[in-house]
This record gives C-alpha cells, structure tokens and sequence, in this order.
C-alpha cells in the first residue's frame, strides 16, 4: 500500500465521519384499515447489498411483511413450519412471475431476484391463500419497512442516519398510489395516501436539519 | 395396547399445527374494495341479481337455485343442476361469511368474489350465459334501470357493476351470532356441557381445528382428504400434483344447514363426516398427512355433532320482488 | 312403454287418499288442557327443566341433549346416547309443533305431551330417573322453589307440576312462519320456482301429501315404509300385527334442520329420504300399500328439496341459566 | 181382534193425537274453544228402538261426531274411506273396552252395545289418532245431538216435540261436567258449561208452554 492509497483511505473515513446525517420522524393516519405494510426509500442511493436474504414461515405466514433486497440478490425461502408451503408470485403489470416449488416441511429453497429496481411484488402460498408478503427490489441502504398492527390507524416512526444530500423519496404501499416526494433537510411535509383516486389516509413527515454525528 | 395407544399419540402430536384460536368474526376486518362499505343500494342491486332465475339461459335458475338460502346457500343434494339440466359435478359450496375470505370456489381459482360471481353465470353447465348475453338480458328487464340508477348514479350496465352488486349482496351473508360466539362472549349457559364437550374434542383430540380454525373455522387451504373421485382440485389450477385432489376447506359456520358434504357431497350428515375423518379419511391417493385415524368413540361423535350444531344462526333472507320486464 | 306408464297412473290413483291441504297451523286450534294458555312462568319453569342436566342420573343430559334445539330439536346422529352411556334405540323424534299434535313418541304410545315428558325422564336407558328421585333431585336445588312458586303460588313440588311446565315450553315450539306460509299468505315471491315446482311435486307425482298433509306437513299416523329393522313400532303399542314395523309420520316443519331421517335415522339426507321412497320404500314385510315407485327424475327430487327447504324458521331459543342449588 | 182391542187402539191413537208437545230453544255460549258436540236428552223416556245404527269413515274422520243407540243395539262402522281403520274404545272409568279390529277399505263390521244406559263412550282408530266420535247408549227417543264447528264460540239450536210430561234432561259434553236440570214446559233457564270445575260457557234453554199438534 502507497502513500497515495493510505490517503485515500484516510480521506474517505474522514469523509464519513464528517458526513452530516438526519433523522426522520414520520406519522402515518389512516381513516378506515391501514395497508398492512408501508416501505420508505431514498431512491438515489445505491449502497443497498443484500447479501443473505432470507424469508422463513412459521405459524401459516411469513415471518416478514415485507422483504427488501437489492436487484440480483439470492433469496432464500425457508419452511419452519408445521406443513408445507408453495411459494409463488403472478404479477402480471409487473410481468414478474415465479414458482418456487413445493417447500416442505424443513425444507428451503433458493430463488434470484432478478427484476428492476423500484419493484415491489407480492408473495403469496399456493396451498395457503391467506398467507402473503412482498419483496422490494431497491439499491438504497436508506430505507425504511414499517410493518402496521391490524386495526392501527395511527403509527409514528423514526427513520434516522439519513444523510443530508438524500432527499428523493419513495413511499410505498400495497395496492396505494407510489408517492415520490422531495423532503429536504428541516422540512416537515404531509402528504395525501390515495388508492383509487381517493385520499386513505396522511403521512406527515418531519426531517431534522443535518447533525453532526460522533 | 400401551405401544398402540402411544403410536397415536406421536401420529397427534407429530402432525400438530399451528391454528388460529376460534373465534368470532370481526366486522372490522372485512377488507371491502376500496375499503369502501357497500351501500344499501348497492346490496339490493346485488341481491335482486341474485335471486333472479330470469338471468340464466332457460330463465329457470338463479344464483338462488343452487346457493339457496333455504337450505344453507347450498342446492341440499349431492348434485345439482344447471339451467340446460345438466348435472353439476361439484357440490355447491355454502357461502357463509365470504367476506372475510381469500380464495373461492372448491378449487380457489378465484381471489375475489367480484371475479367468482362470473363464472356460473357464464358456465354453460351453469347459468350458460356469456357476459354480454347477461348483460343484454338485464337491459331488457326495464325494472333493472332504477335500481341501477339508485346504485351507481346513472343506468349505464356493465360487467364491473353487476359484479361489484352480486359480491356487496354476498359480503352481507354474516354469521356472527351463534351459541358458540355467545359463549365465547361470556354467556357461559348460551352452549350445552355436551357441546362444551364437543368444542373441547373439536380444538384437541379430534384435530378440526388444524384445518377449520380462526373465526370462520377455516384455514383457507387446501387438503386431500383421501376422497378418490380423479377430480384433481387444486391441483389442476396451480398445476401442481402435490395438491392433486385437495379441496379448500369450507367454514363451518352454519354447517348443520349445508348437507350433504364434502366437494362431492358424498357425506350426508355431520355425523358421516366425523365418521369419514375418525377413520382417518379416504384411501385415495396424495392424501394429506393431517389424516389420521382419530379413535374417537360414538359418544365423542356425538359431543362434536353438538358442538357443530352451536354454530347455527338462521338469516332471515326473504327473496326479493323481481324487477318488472 | 305406454303400459308400464298406464300401471303407474293406476298405481298412483288407485292409493289416492284424503290429504287436509297444506296449511299454516293457527294458535287458535291448539288445545291446551283446560283451554288455558299456560303462564309464561310455567313455561320458564318447563323451559328450564328442559335444559337442566344434573336431573339425568348421571347429572349430565337433560331433555335439551337429545331434543337439541341447535340440532332442529333432535340429537344429530342416528342413536343418540342415554345418561348410563348407552345407544338409544330410535333416532330422537323432533318436537315442532307438537301443540297441535294428537299422539307422542315414533309409535303413538303417549296421547299428551304431559304423559309423554315422564317416559326419557324414567326409562333406564335414558335419564334414568323415576319419579321420585327426579322430584327428590329437584328439591334438592334450592333455585327451584322460587320458580315453582311463580309458576304455582306455593313450593310444592310434583309430578303433575313439573310435567305440566315441560309441556307448556314444548308447545311453544312453534314453526309457523317460513318462506311456504309467506307464500300462502299471498307473497308469491316468498318462494323460488323451484320451491314451488317442488310443491307441487309435492302434492302431485311425489304423493308425498298421502301421509305429510294438513298444517303441519303429518297426518298423526302410522306408516310402515318397509324398513327392516325388527322394530314393531306400533304394532307392539296396539297388539296389533297390521301395524308392525309402522311408525308416526313425523311433521315436516323445519325439517331440514331434524338430519337424519326415519324412525332408526337411517337416511341422512334429505335427497336420500325422497329416493327411498322414489324406489317404493324398502324391502321388510307389512309395506303400508301407499309405498310404490314414484319414478321421480334427479330434477324432480332437487325441486322436491328445494320446496321442504322453504318449511325453515329458525327459533332463537336460548338455554336458561340453570337455578342454583 | 175384538171391540176391546180396537178400543184400546183407537184409544191410544186419540191420546197420541191430544199429547200435548213443547220445542225447545237453546243457545250455548263458550268462552273460548267449543267441546266438539253435545248431547241433550230426556231420560225419563224408554222409547228409543235403534235398529240399523250405523258409524261410516271417509277421510280419515267418522262421518258423525256422536251416535245414539239404545243398549242392545247392534252398530255396523263402516269404512268408506280410501284407508284402512281400526276403531276402538278405552275409557278405564266407564270400564268400556273394545276393539273391532282392521276394518279394510270398502268393509264393515258388527258390534253390539252391551253398555248401561247414560254411558257416553270415546271411539278412535287405533292408526289414525286424529279420529274420534262417540256413541252414546241412552232410551230415550227424545234426545238432540249438538255438533259445533270449529271456533263456533255461540250456536243456537232447536228441539222440537218433547212430550210436556217429560223434564228430566241430561246435557252431556266431552269432558265437562254432565248436568241433570230440569226444565218444564214454559220455563227459561240459563245453566253453567263446567270443565275441571272452570265454568267455560253457558247453555241457556227456553221451553215452550205445551202446544196441541195437529
């Protein structure tokens, strides 16, 4: 290692430590059900490698509401559950569709994410129609799943470590309108949850202006 | 003896599952499009649609004929017929409570019941009516135009209305008020000591509940129960053999109404169908390895009959006028 | 061809009887003993012996677990069990209506609900209690006292007493309003096509009406359908070998809900009685002459249960909190 | 025949020709649900000769609610009906039982009343509960069967030609009380109708002076 390298090394860990980061806190409001599972991400990143995704079931459900990888990650489905279970997804505006197999009892199963970035489909059991989940094909570390409660029409979380030059953010929920919003350090905004034209619900969303982290 | 007795015991306990507790249904989780309560208008459209024998081919038969809600919403024999006479090779299914399903007819080939209301109204062994016949078939029932008109605005008539009407009528079929959900509501007198029994066998040595569980006593899945009758089933829709011959389970609220049983109503009585499952099912291929002989004695039979006989609750559903032509 | 169907034709008008026409019963015509409408306190006095349990020997069966009114008022399976354990000999008769009725158990053997109350209280292989055991029982529990005063005016206990309160409860079991008695009060939208193709099957081809007539769907008589099962029925009642192997024929309210079927519950479904009697009853000796082929179609049998679907009303009956001892 | 003779005849007719006759008027008047039928009857007169009693059934019902016969008398029941019958007669207090056996569509059969005089006996058929009439065996000629449609709560009846020397009567009902009143040429009386000793109605009589007929 040369001198040169050594000061490059130096200078990305000083950049890093000097990177000026925020937190965000955000409130969801719904007025009738909440959509089960909300995904956050600032699109612009591209850090995001996933490198042992894994989705297990137990109880007749999957484990996660939603799974986030990057595009080309490998998933590995497990089984620990009681019975067997038959993974699949037919999303035809997507044109994602997959099947993998009869998983048994113990048993798992690998499978490629290979779909655009910014997809999001949903994951469902072919003997247990009940049963779903979703996986998001995203690059960006900064993201954020916020799984709701049944029946929760009011949910606030913190979202933190985002740095301050990321302000392109996506909103994501199933079957909702795709929000892409801009929300910049110090900013607080609320925005409209629509689904079929008609407005669900708010999320408000306060950022704090950039801080200097230790 | 001991060896015989402690076999069964691992073939239970190696095959339990995990089961959502019984429960009564809640309203407040019934996932309407749009989330978007149906209005009255709506539910009347659907329900007049429903019962109108003059939408099908031979203008004999309605959704009514074979979902009568005189004999549990089903047709009340193994077999029923279609508007051109012709025998339907599946058992009606009771629809119970769809509101809160995922996944219809005996083979889950449909995920609403939006999409479900269209195919026996177009199946040629059913009502035998392709989609645009039945829609011209109503523009010519002058009747239909207001109640069209009081439910979305204006007299236009297309699939997605008509639909959306005969699925708003069927989410209000709700069986919420039984013995068994007064009991679990405190009213520790609403059930008999037999059916307390009965409940108890039900959710432990009997093993219902690994498959007819949660507030409308279904998994929502799919099992071969051993019936060998070369229907496919499931498998034939995801065009997978190891669901080959399994069958969704139905829920079991108002199921003393429902008989016969079974895809093929091959069981006439609850009874018969606790006898079918203590023997652990049918000897048919792919069978699910949830079915196992249950050594229940004709005394346990009869507290699980009593238990099933708690979950009863009459709807008044009077059929309605029919639209003037 | 034409002979055969000639032979019927005569069969058929050759066994012709008087039927009463098919009717809704009317409260007027009840005959209460001493024409008094009993009290609503003798009926919640009936109404919880009824359903009290700890008066069986056993302390576990009560009249409400054979006559169970989640299972249309009988027990659900074919032979129900006894407070000792034991198979019940006959299938447990459903007690609708049985206000307007003339005579008591499958072969007549009570001629009032009073007399007829004391016989499962009594018998061996049912509660198990003689009289004065079960008035010992009773006086035991202290929250009877009170109850039997408000019934009476004082605490005395008795046979005739308690008998007279079952009975007051039993005959306010009453099925007088389903979709068929809305249809012959005029809304003729009350029943389906079908329903009413059935109804008329009914009364016509099926021949039916022969024995299921008048208001509530019997005739009070005794029919043997051929069912070979040694049981003389009312033959062994009346001495009597004409009437070996006969039986009462069982009113047809709400029968839906009264699975299975016969005097030995031998037939689980409803489609199942018809075709027994669409292929003339069965083989066993002293066939009453109205049992001949009906040559009823599948359709035809599908209409005929659509139409005894439409004699439904459910009863919300609920089980009273039992007095404390 | 000698003059004696055709003067007691001739006699006799002359009385015959100058008793004196009375009809008589009744109402009864229930409360609530009618017994069915009643009888009324003199029973200081013997005269009653019945000789060719007969009972038939159609229908499944006896054609008649009560039949008079003096005792002695034969009774032929008949079956008309498209169904077999078999009548019979139980009643533990009058020590009456009898039991004619199956009397097949279209046959017939004999029985002879060996009963006291004043008995009012139950019939049923032993395969249709339903059923029932009753036979009374009483003597005297001057005798009126009542019978009531159902939910007739008041029905008024006529007796006509009852000898004014007779005014014992007896009025007997199912399971009410029978009374034994008397009741002379030219009176009115109002009697109670008593059922397990509950008054139920009344039966109000009004007899006519004697009248000469002609």
């Amino acid at each position: 290692m040369n001198l040169s390298n050594i000061i490059i090394i130096f200078l990305c860990i000083v950049s890093v430590g000097f990177t000026q980061n925020t937190n965000i806190t955000g409130t969801f409001t719904f007025k009738k059900r909440n959509p089960g599972v909300a995904l956050l991400y600032f699109d612009q990143d591209k850090g995001l490698k996933v490198s042992n995704a894994n989705l297990d079931q137990m109880n007749k459900a999957f484990v996660k509401p939603l799974l986030v990888v990057n595009p080309g990650s490998e998933v590995k489905f497990k089984n620990s559950d009681a019975v067997d279970h038959n993974i699949y997804a037919s999303d035809k505006k997507q044109k994602v569709n997959f099947d993998v197999g009869l998983i048994t009892t113990g048993g798992d199963t690998n499978y490629k994410v290979e779909w655009d970035k910014g997809k999001v489909v949903k994951l469902r059991c072919k003997i247990h129609p009940k049963m779903k989940s979703y996986i998001a094909s995203i690059e960006s570390e900064f993201h954020k799943v916020v799984p709701f409660e049944k029946r929760e029409k009011e949910l606030t979380f913190e979202m933190s470590s985002v740095p301050e030059n990321l302000d392109s953010l996506v909103i994501w929920m199933p079957k909702y309108k795709e929000l892409h919003v801009n929300l910049k350090p110090g900013e607080s905004k609320t925005f409209e949850l629509t689904r079929k034209g008609k407005v669900k619900g708010f999320l408000s969303l306060k950022r704090s202006v950039a801080i200097d982290e230790k | 003896m001991l060896k015989f007795l402690s076999l069964i015991l691992f073939l239970s306990i190696g095959s339990i599952v995990y089961s959502e507790p019984l429960s009564t249904p809640d309203v407040e989780d019934i996932e309407y499009p749009d989330d978007e309560e149906p209005s009255s208008e709506l539910i009347t459209l659907g329900k007049t649609l429903f019962f109108d024998h003059r939408l099908s081919k031979n203008k004999n038969q309605s959704c009514a004929t074979c979902h009568n809600p005189n004999l549990g919403f089903g047709e009340g024999v193994a077999h029923g017929f279609g508007t051109m006479g012709g025998k339907l090779e599946r058992n009606t299914p009771h629809i119970y409570n769809l509101a809160w399903a995922t996944t219809f007819f005996w083979d889950g080939r449909s995920s609403t019941l939006e999409e479900q209301a269209v195919g026996p109204i177009e199946a040629n062994g059913e009502m035998a009516m392709p989609m645009p016949k039945f829609l011209e078939r109503l523009r010519n029932i002058k009747g239909y135009k207001s109640l069209i008109k009081k439910a979305f605005g204006d007299e236009k008539i297309d699939k997605e209305r008509v639909t959306s009407a005969i699925a708003a009528f069927e989410r209000t079929i709700i069986v919420d008020n039984t013995p068994f959900d007064r009991y679990m509501a405190g009213d520790l007198s609403a059930m008999t000591p037999k059916a307390i029994e009965g409940m108890n066998l039900f959710k432990g040595k009997a093993l219902c509940i690994q498959c007819h569980d949660g507030a409308n006593f279904t998994d929502d899945s799919f099992h071969n129960l051993g019936i060998d009758d070369k229907d496919l089933g499931r498998g034939k829709i995801v065009k997978d053999k190891t669901l080959n011959g399994a069958f969704k389970t139905p829920g079991l609220r108002n199921v003393l109404m429902t008989a016969p049983y079974m895809h093929n109503g091959q069981e006439g009585t609850l009874e018969d169908v606790i006898k079918f499952y203590n023997k652990g099912g049918g000897s048919g291929p792919n069978k699910d390895k949830l079915m196992v002989p249950l050594n229940l004695t004709d005394q346990e039979i009869f507290s699980l009959v009593a238990f099933l006989g708690s979950l009863n609750q009459k709807l008044e559903i009077f059929p309605p006028k029919l639209p003037k032509e």
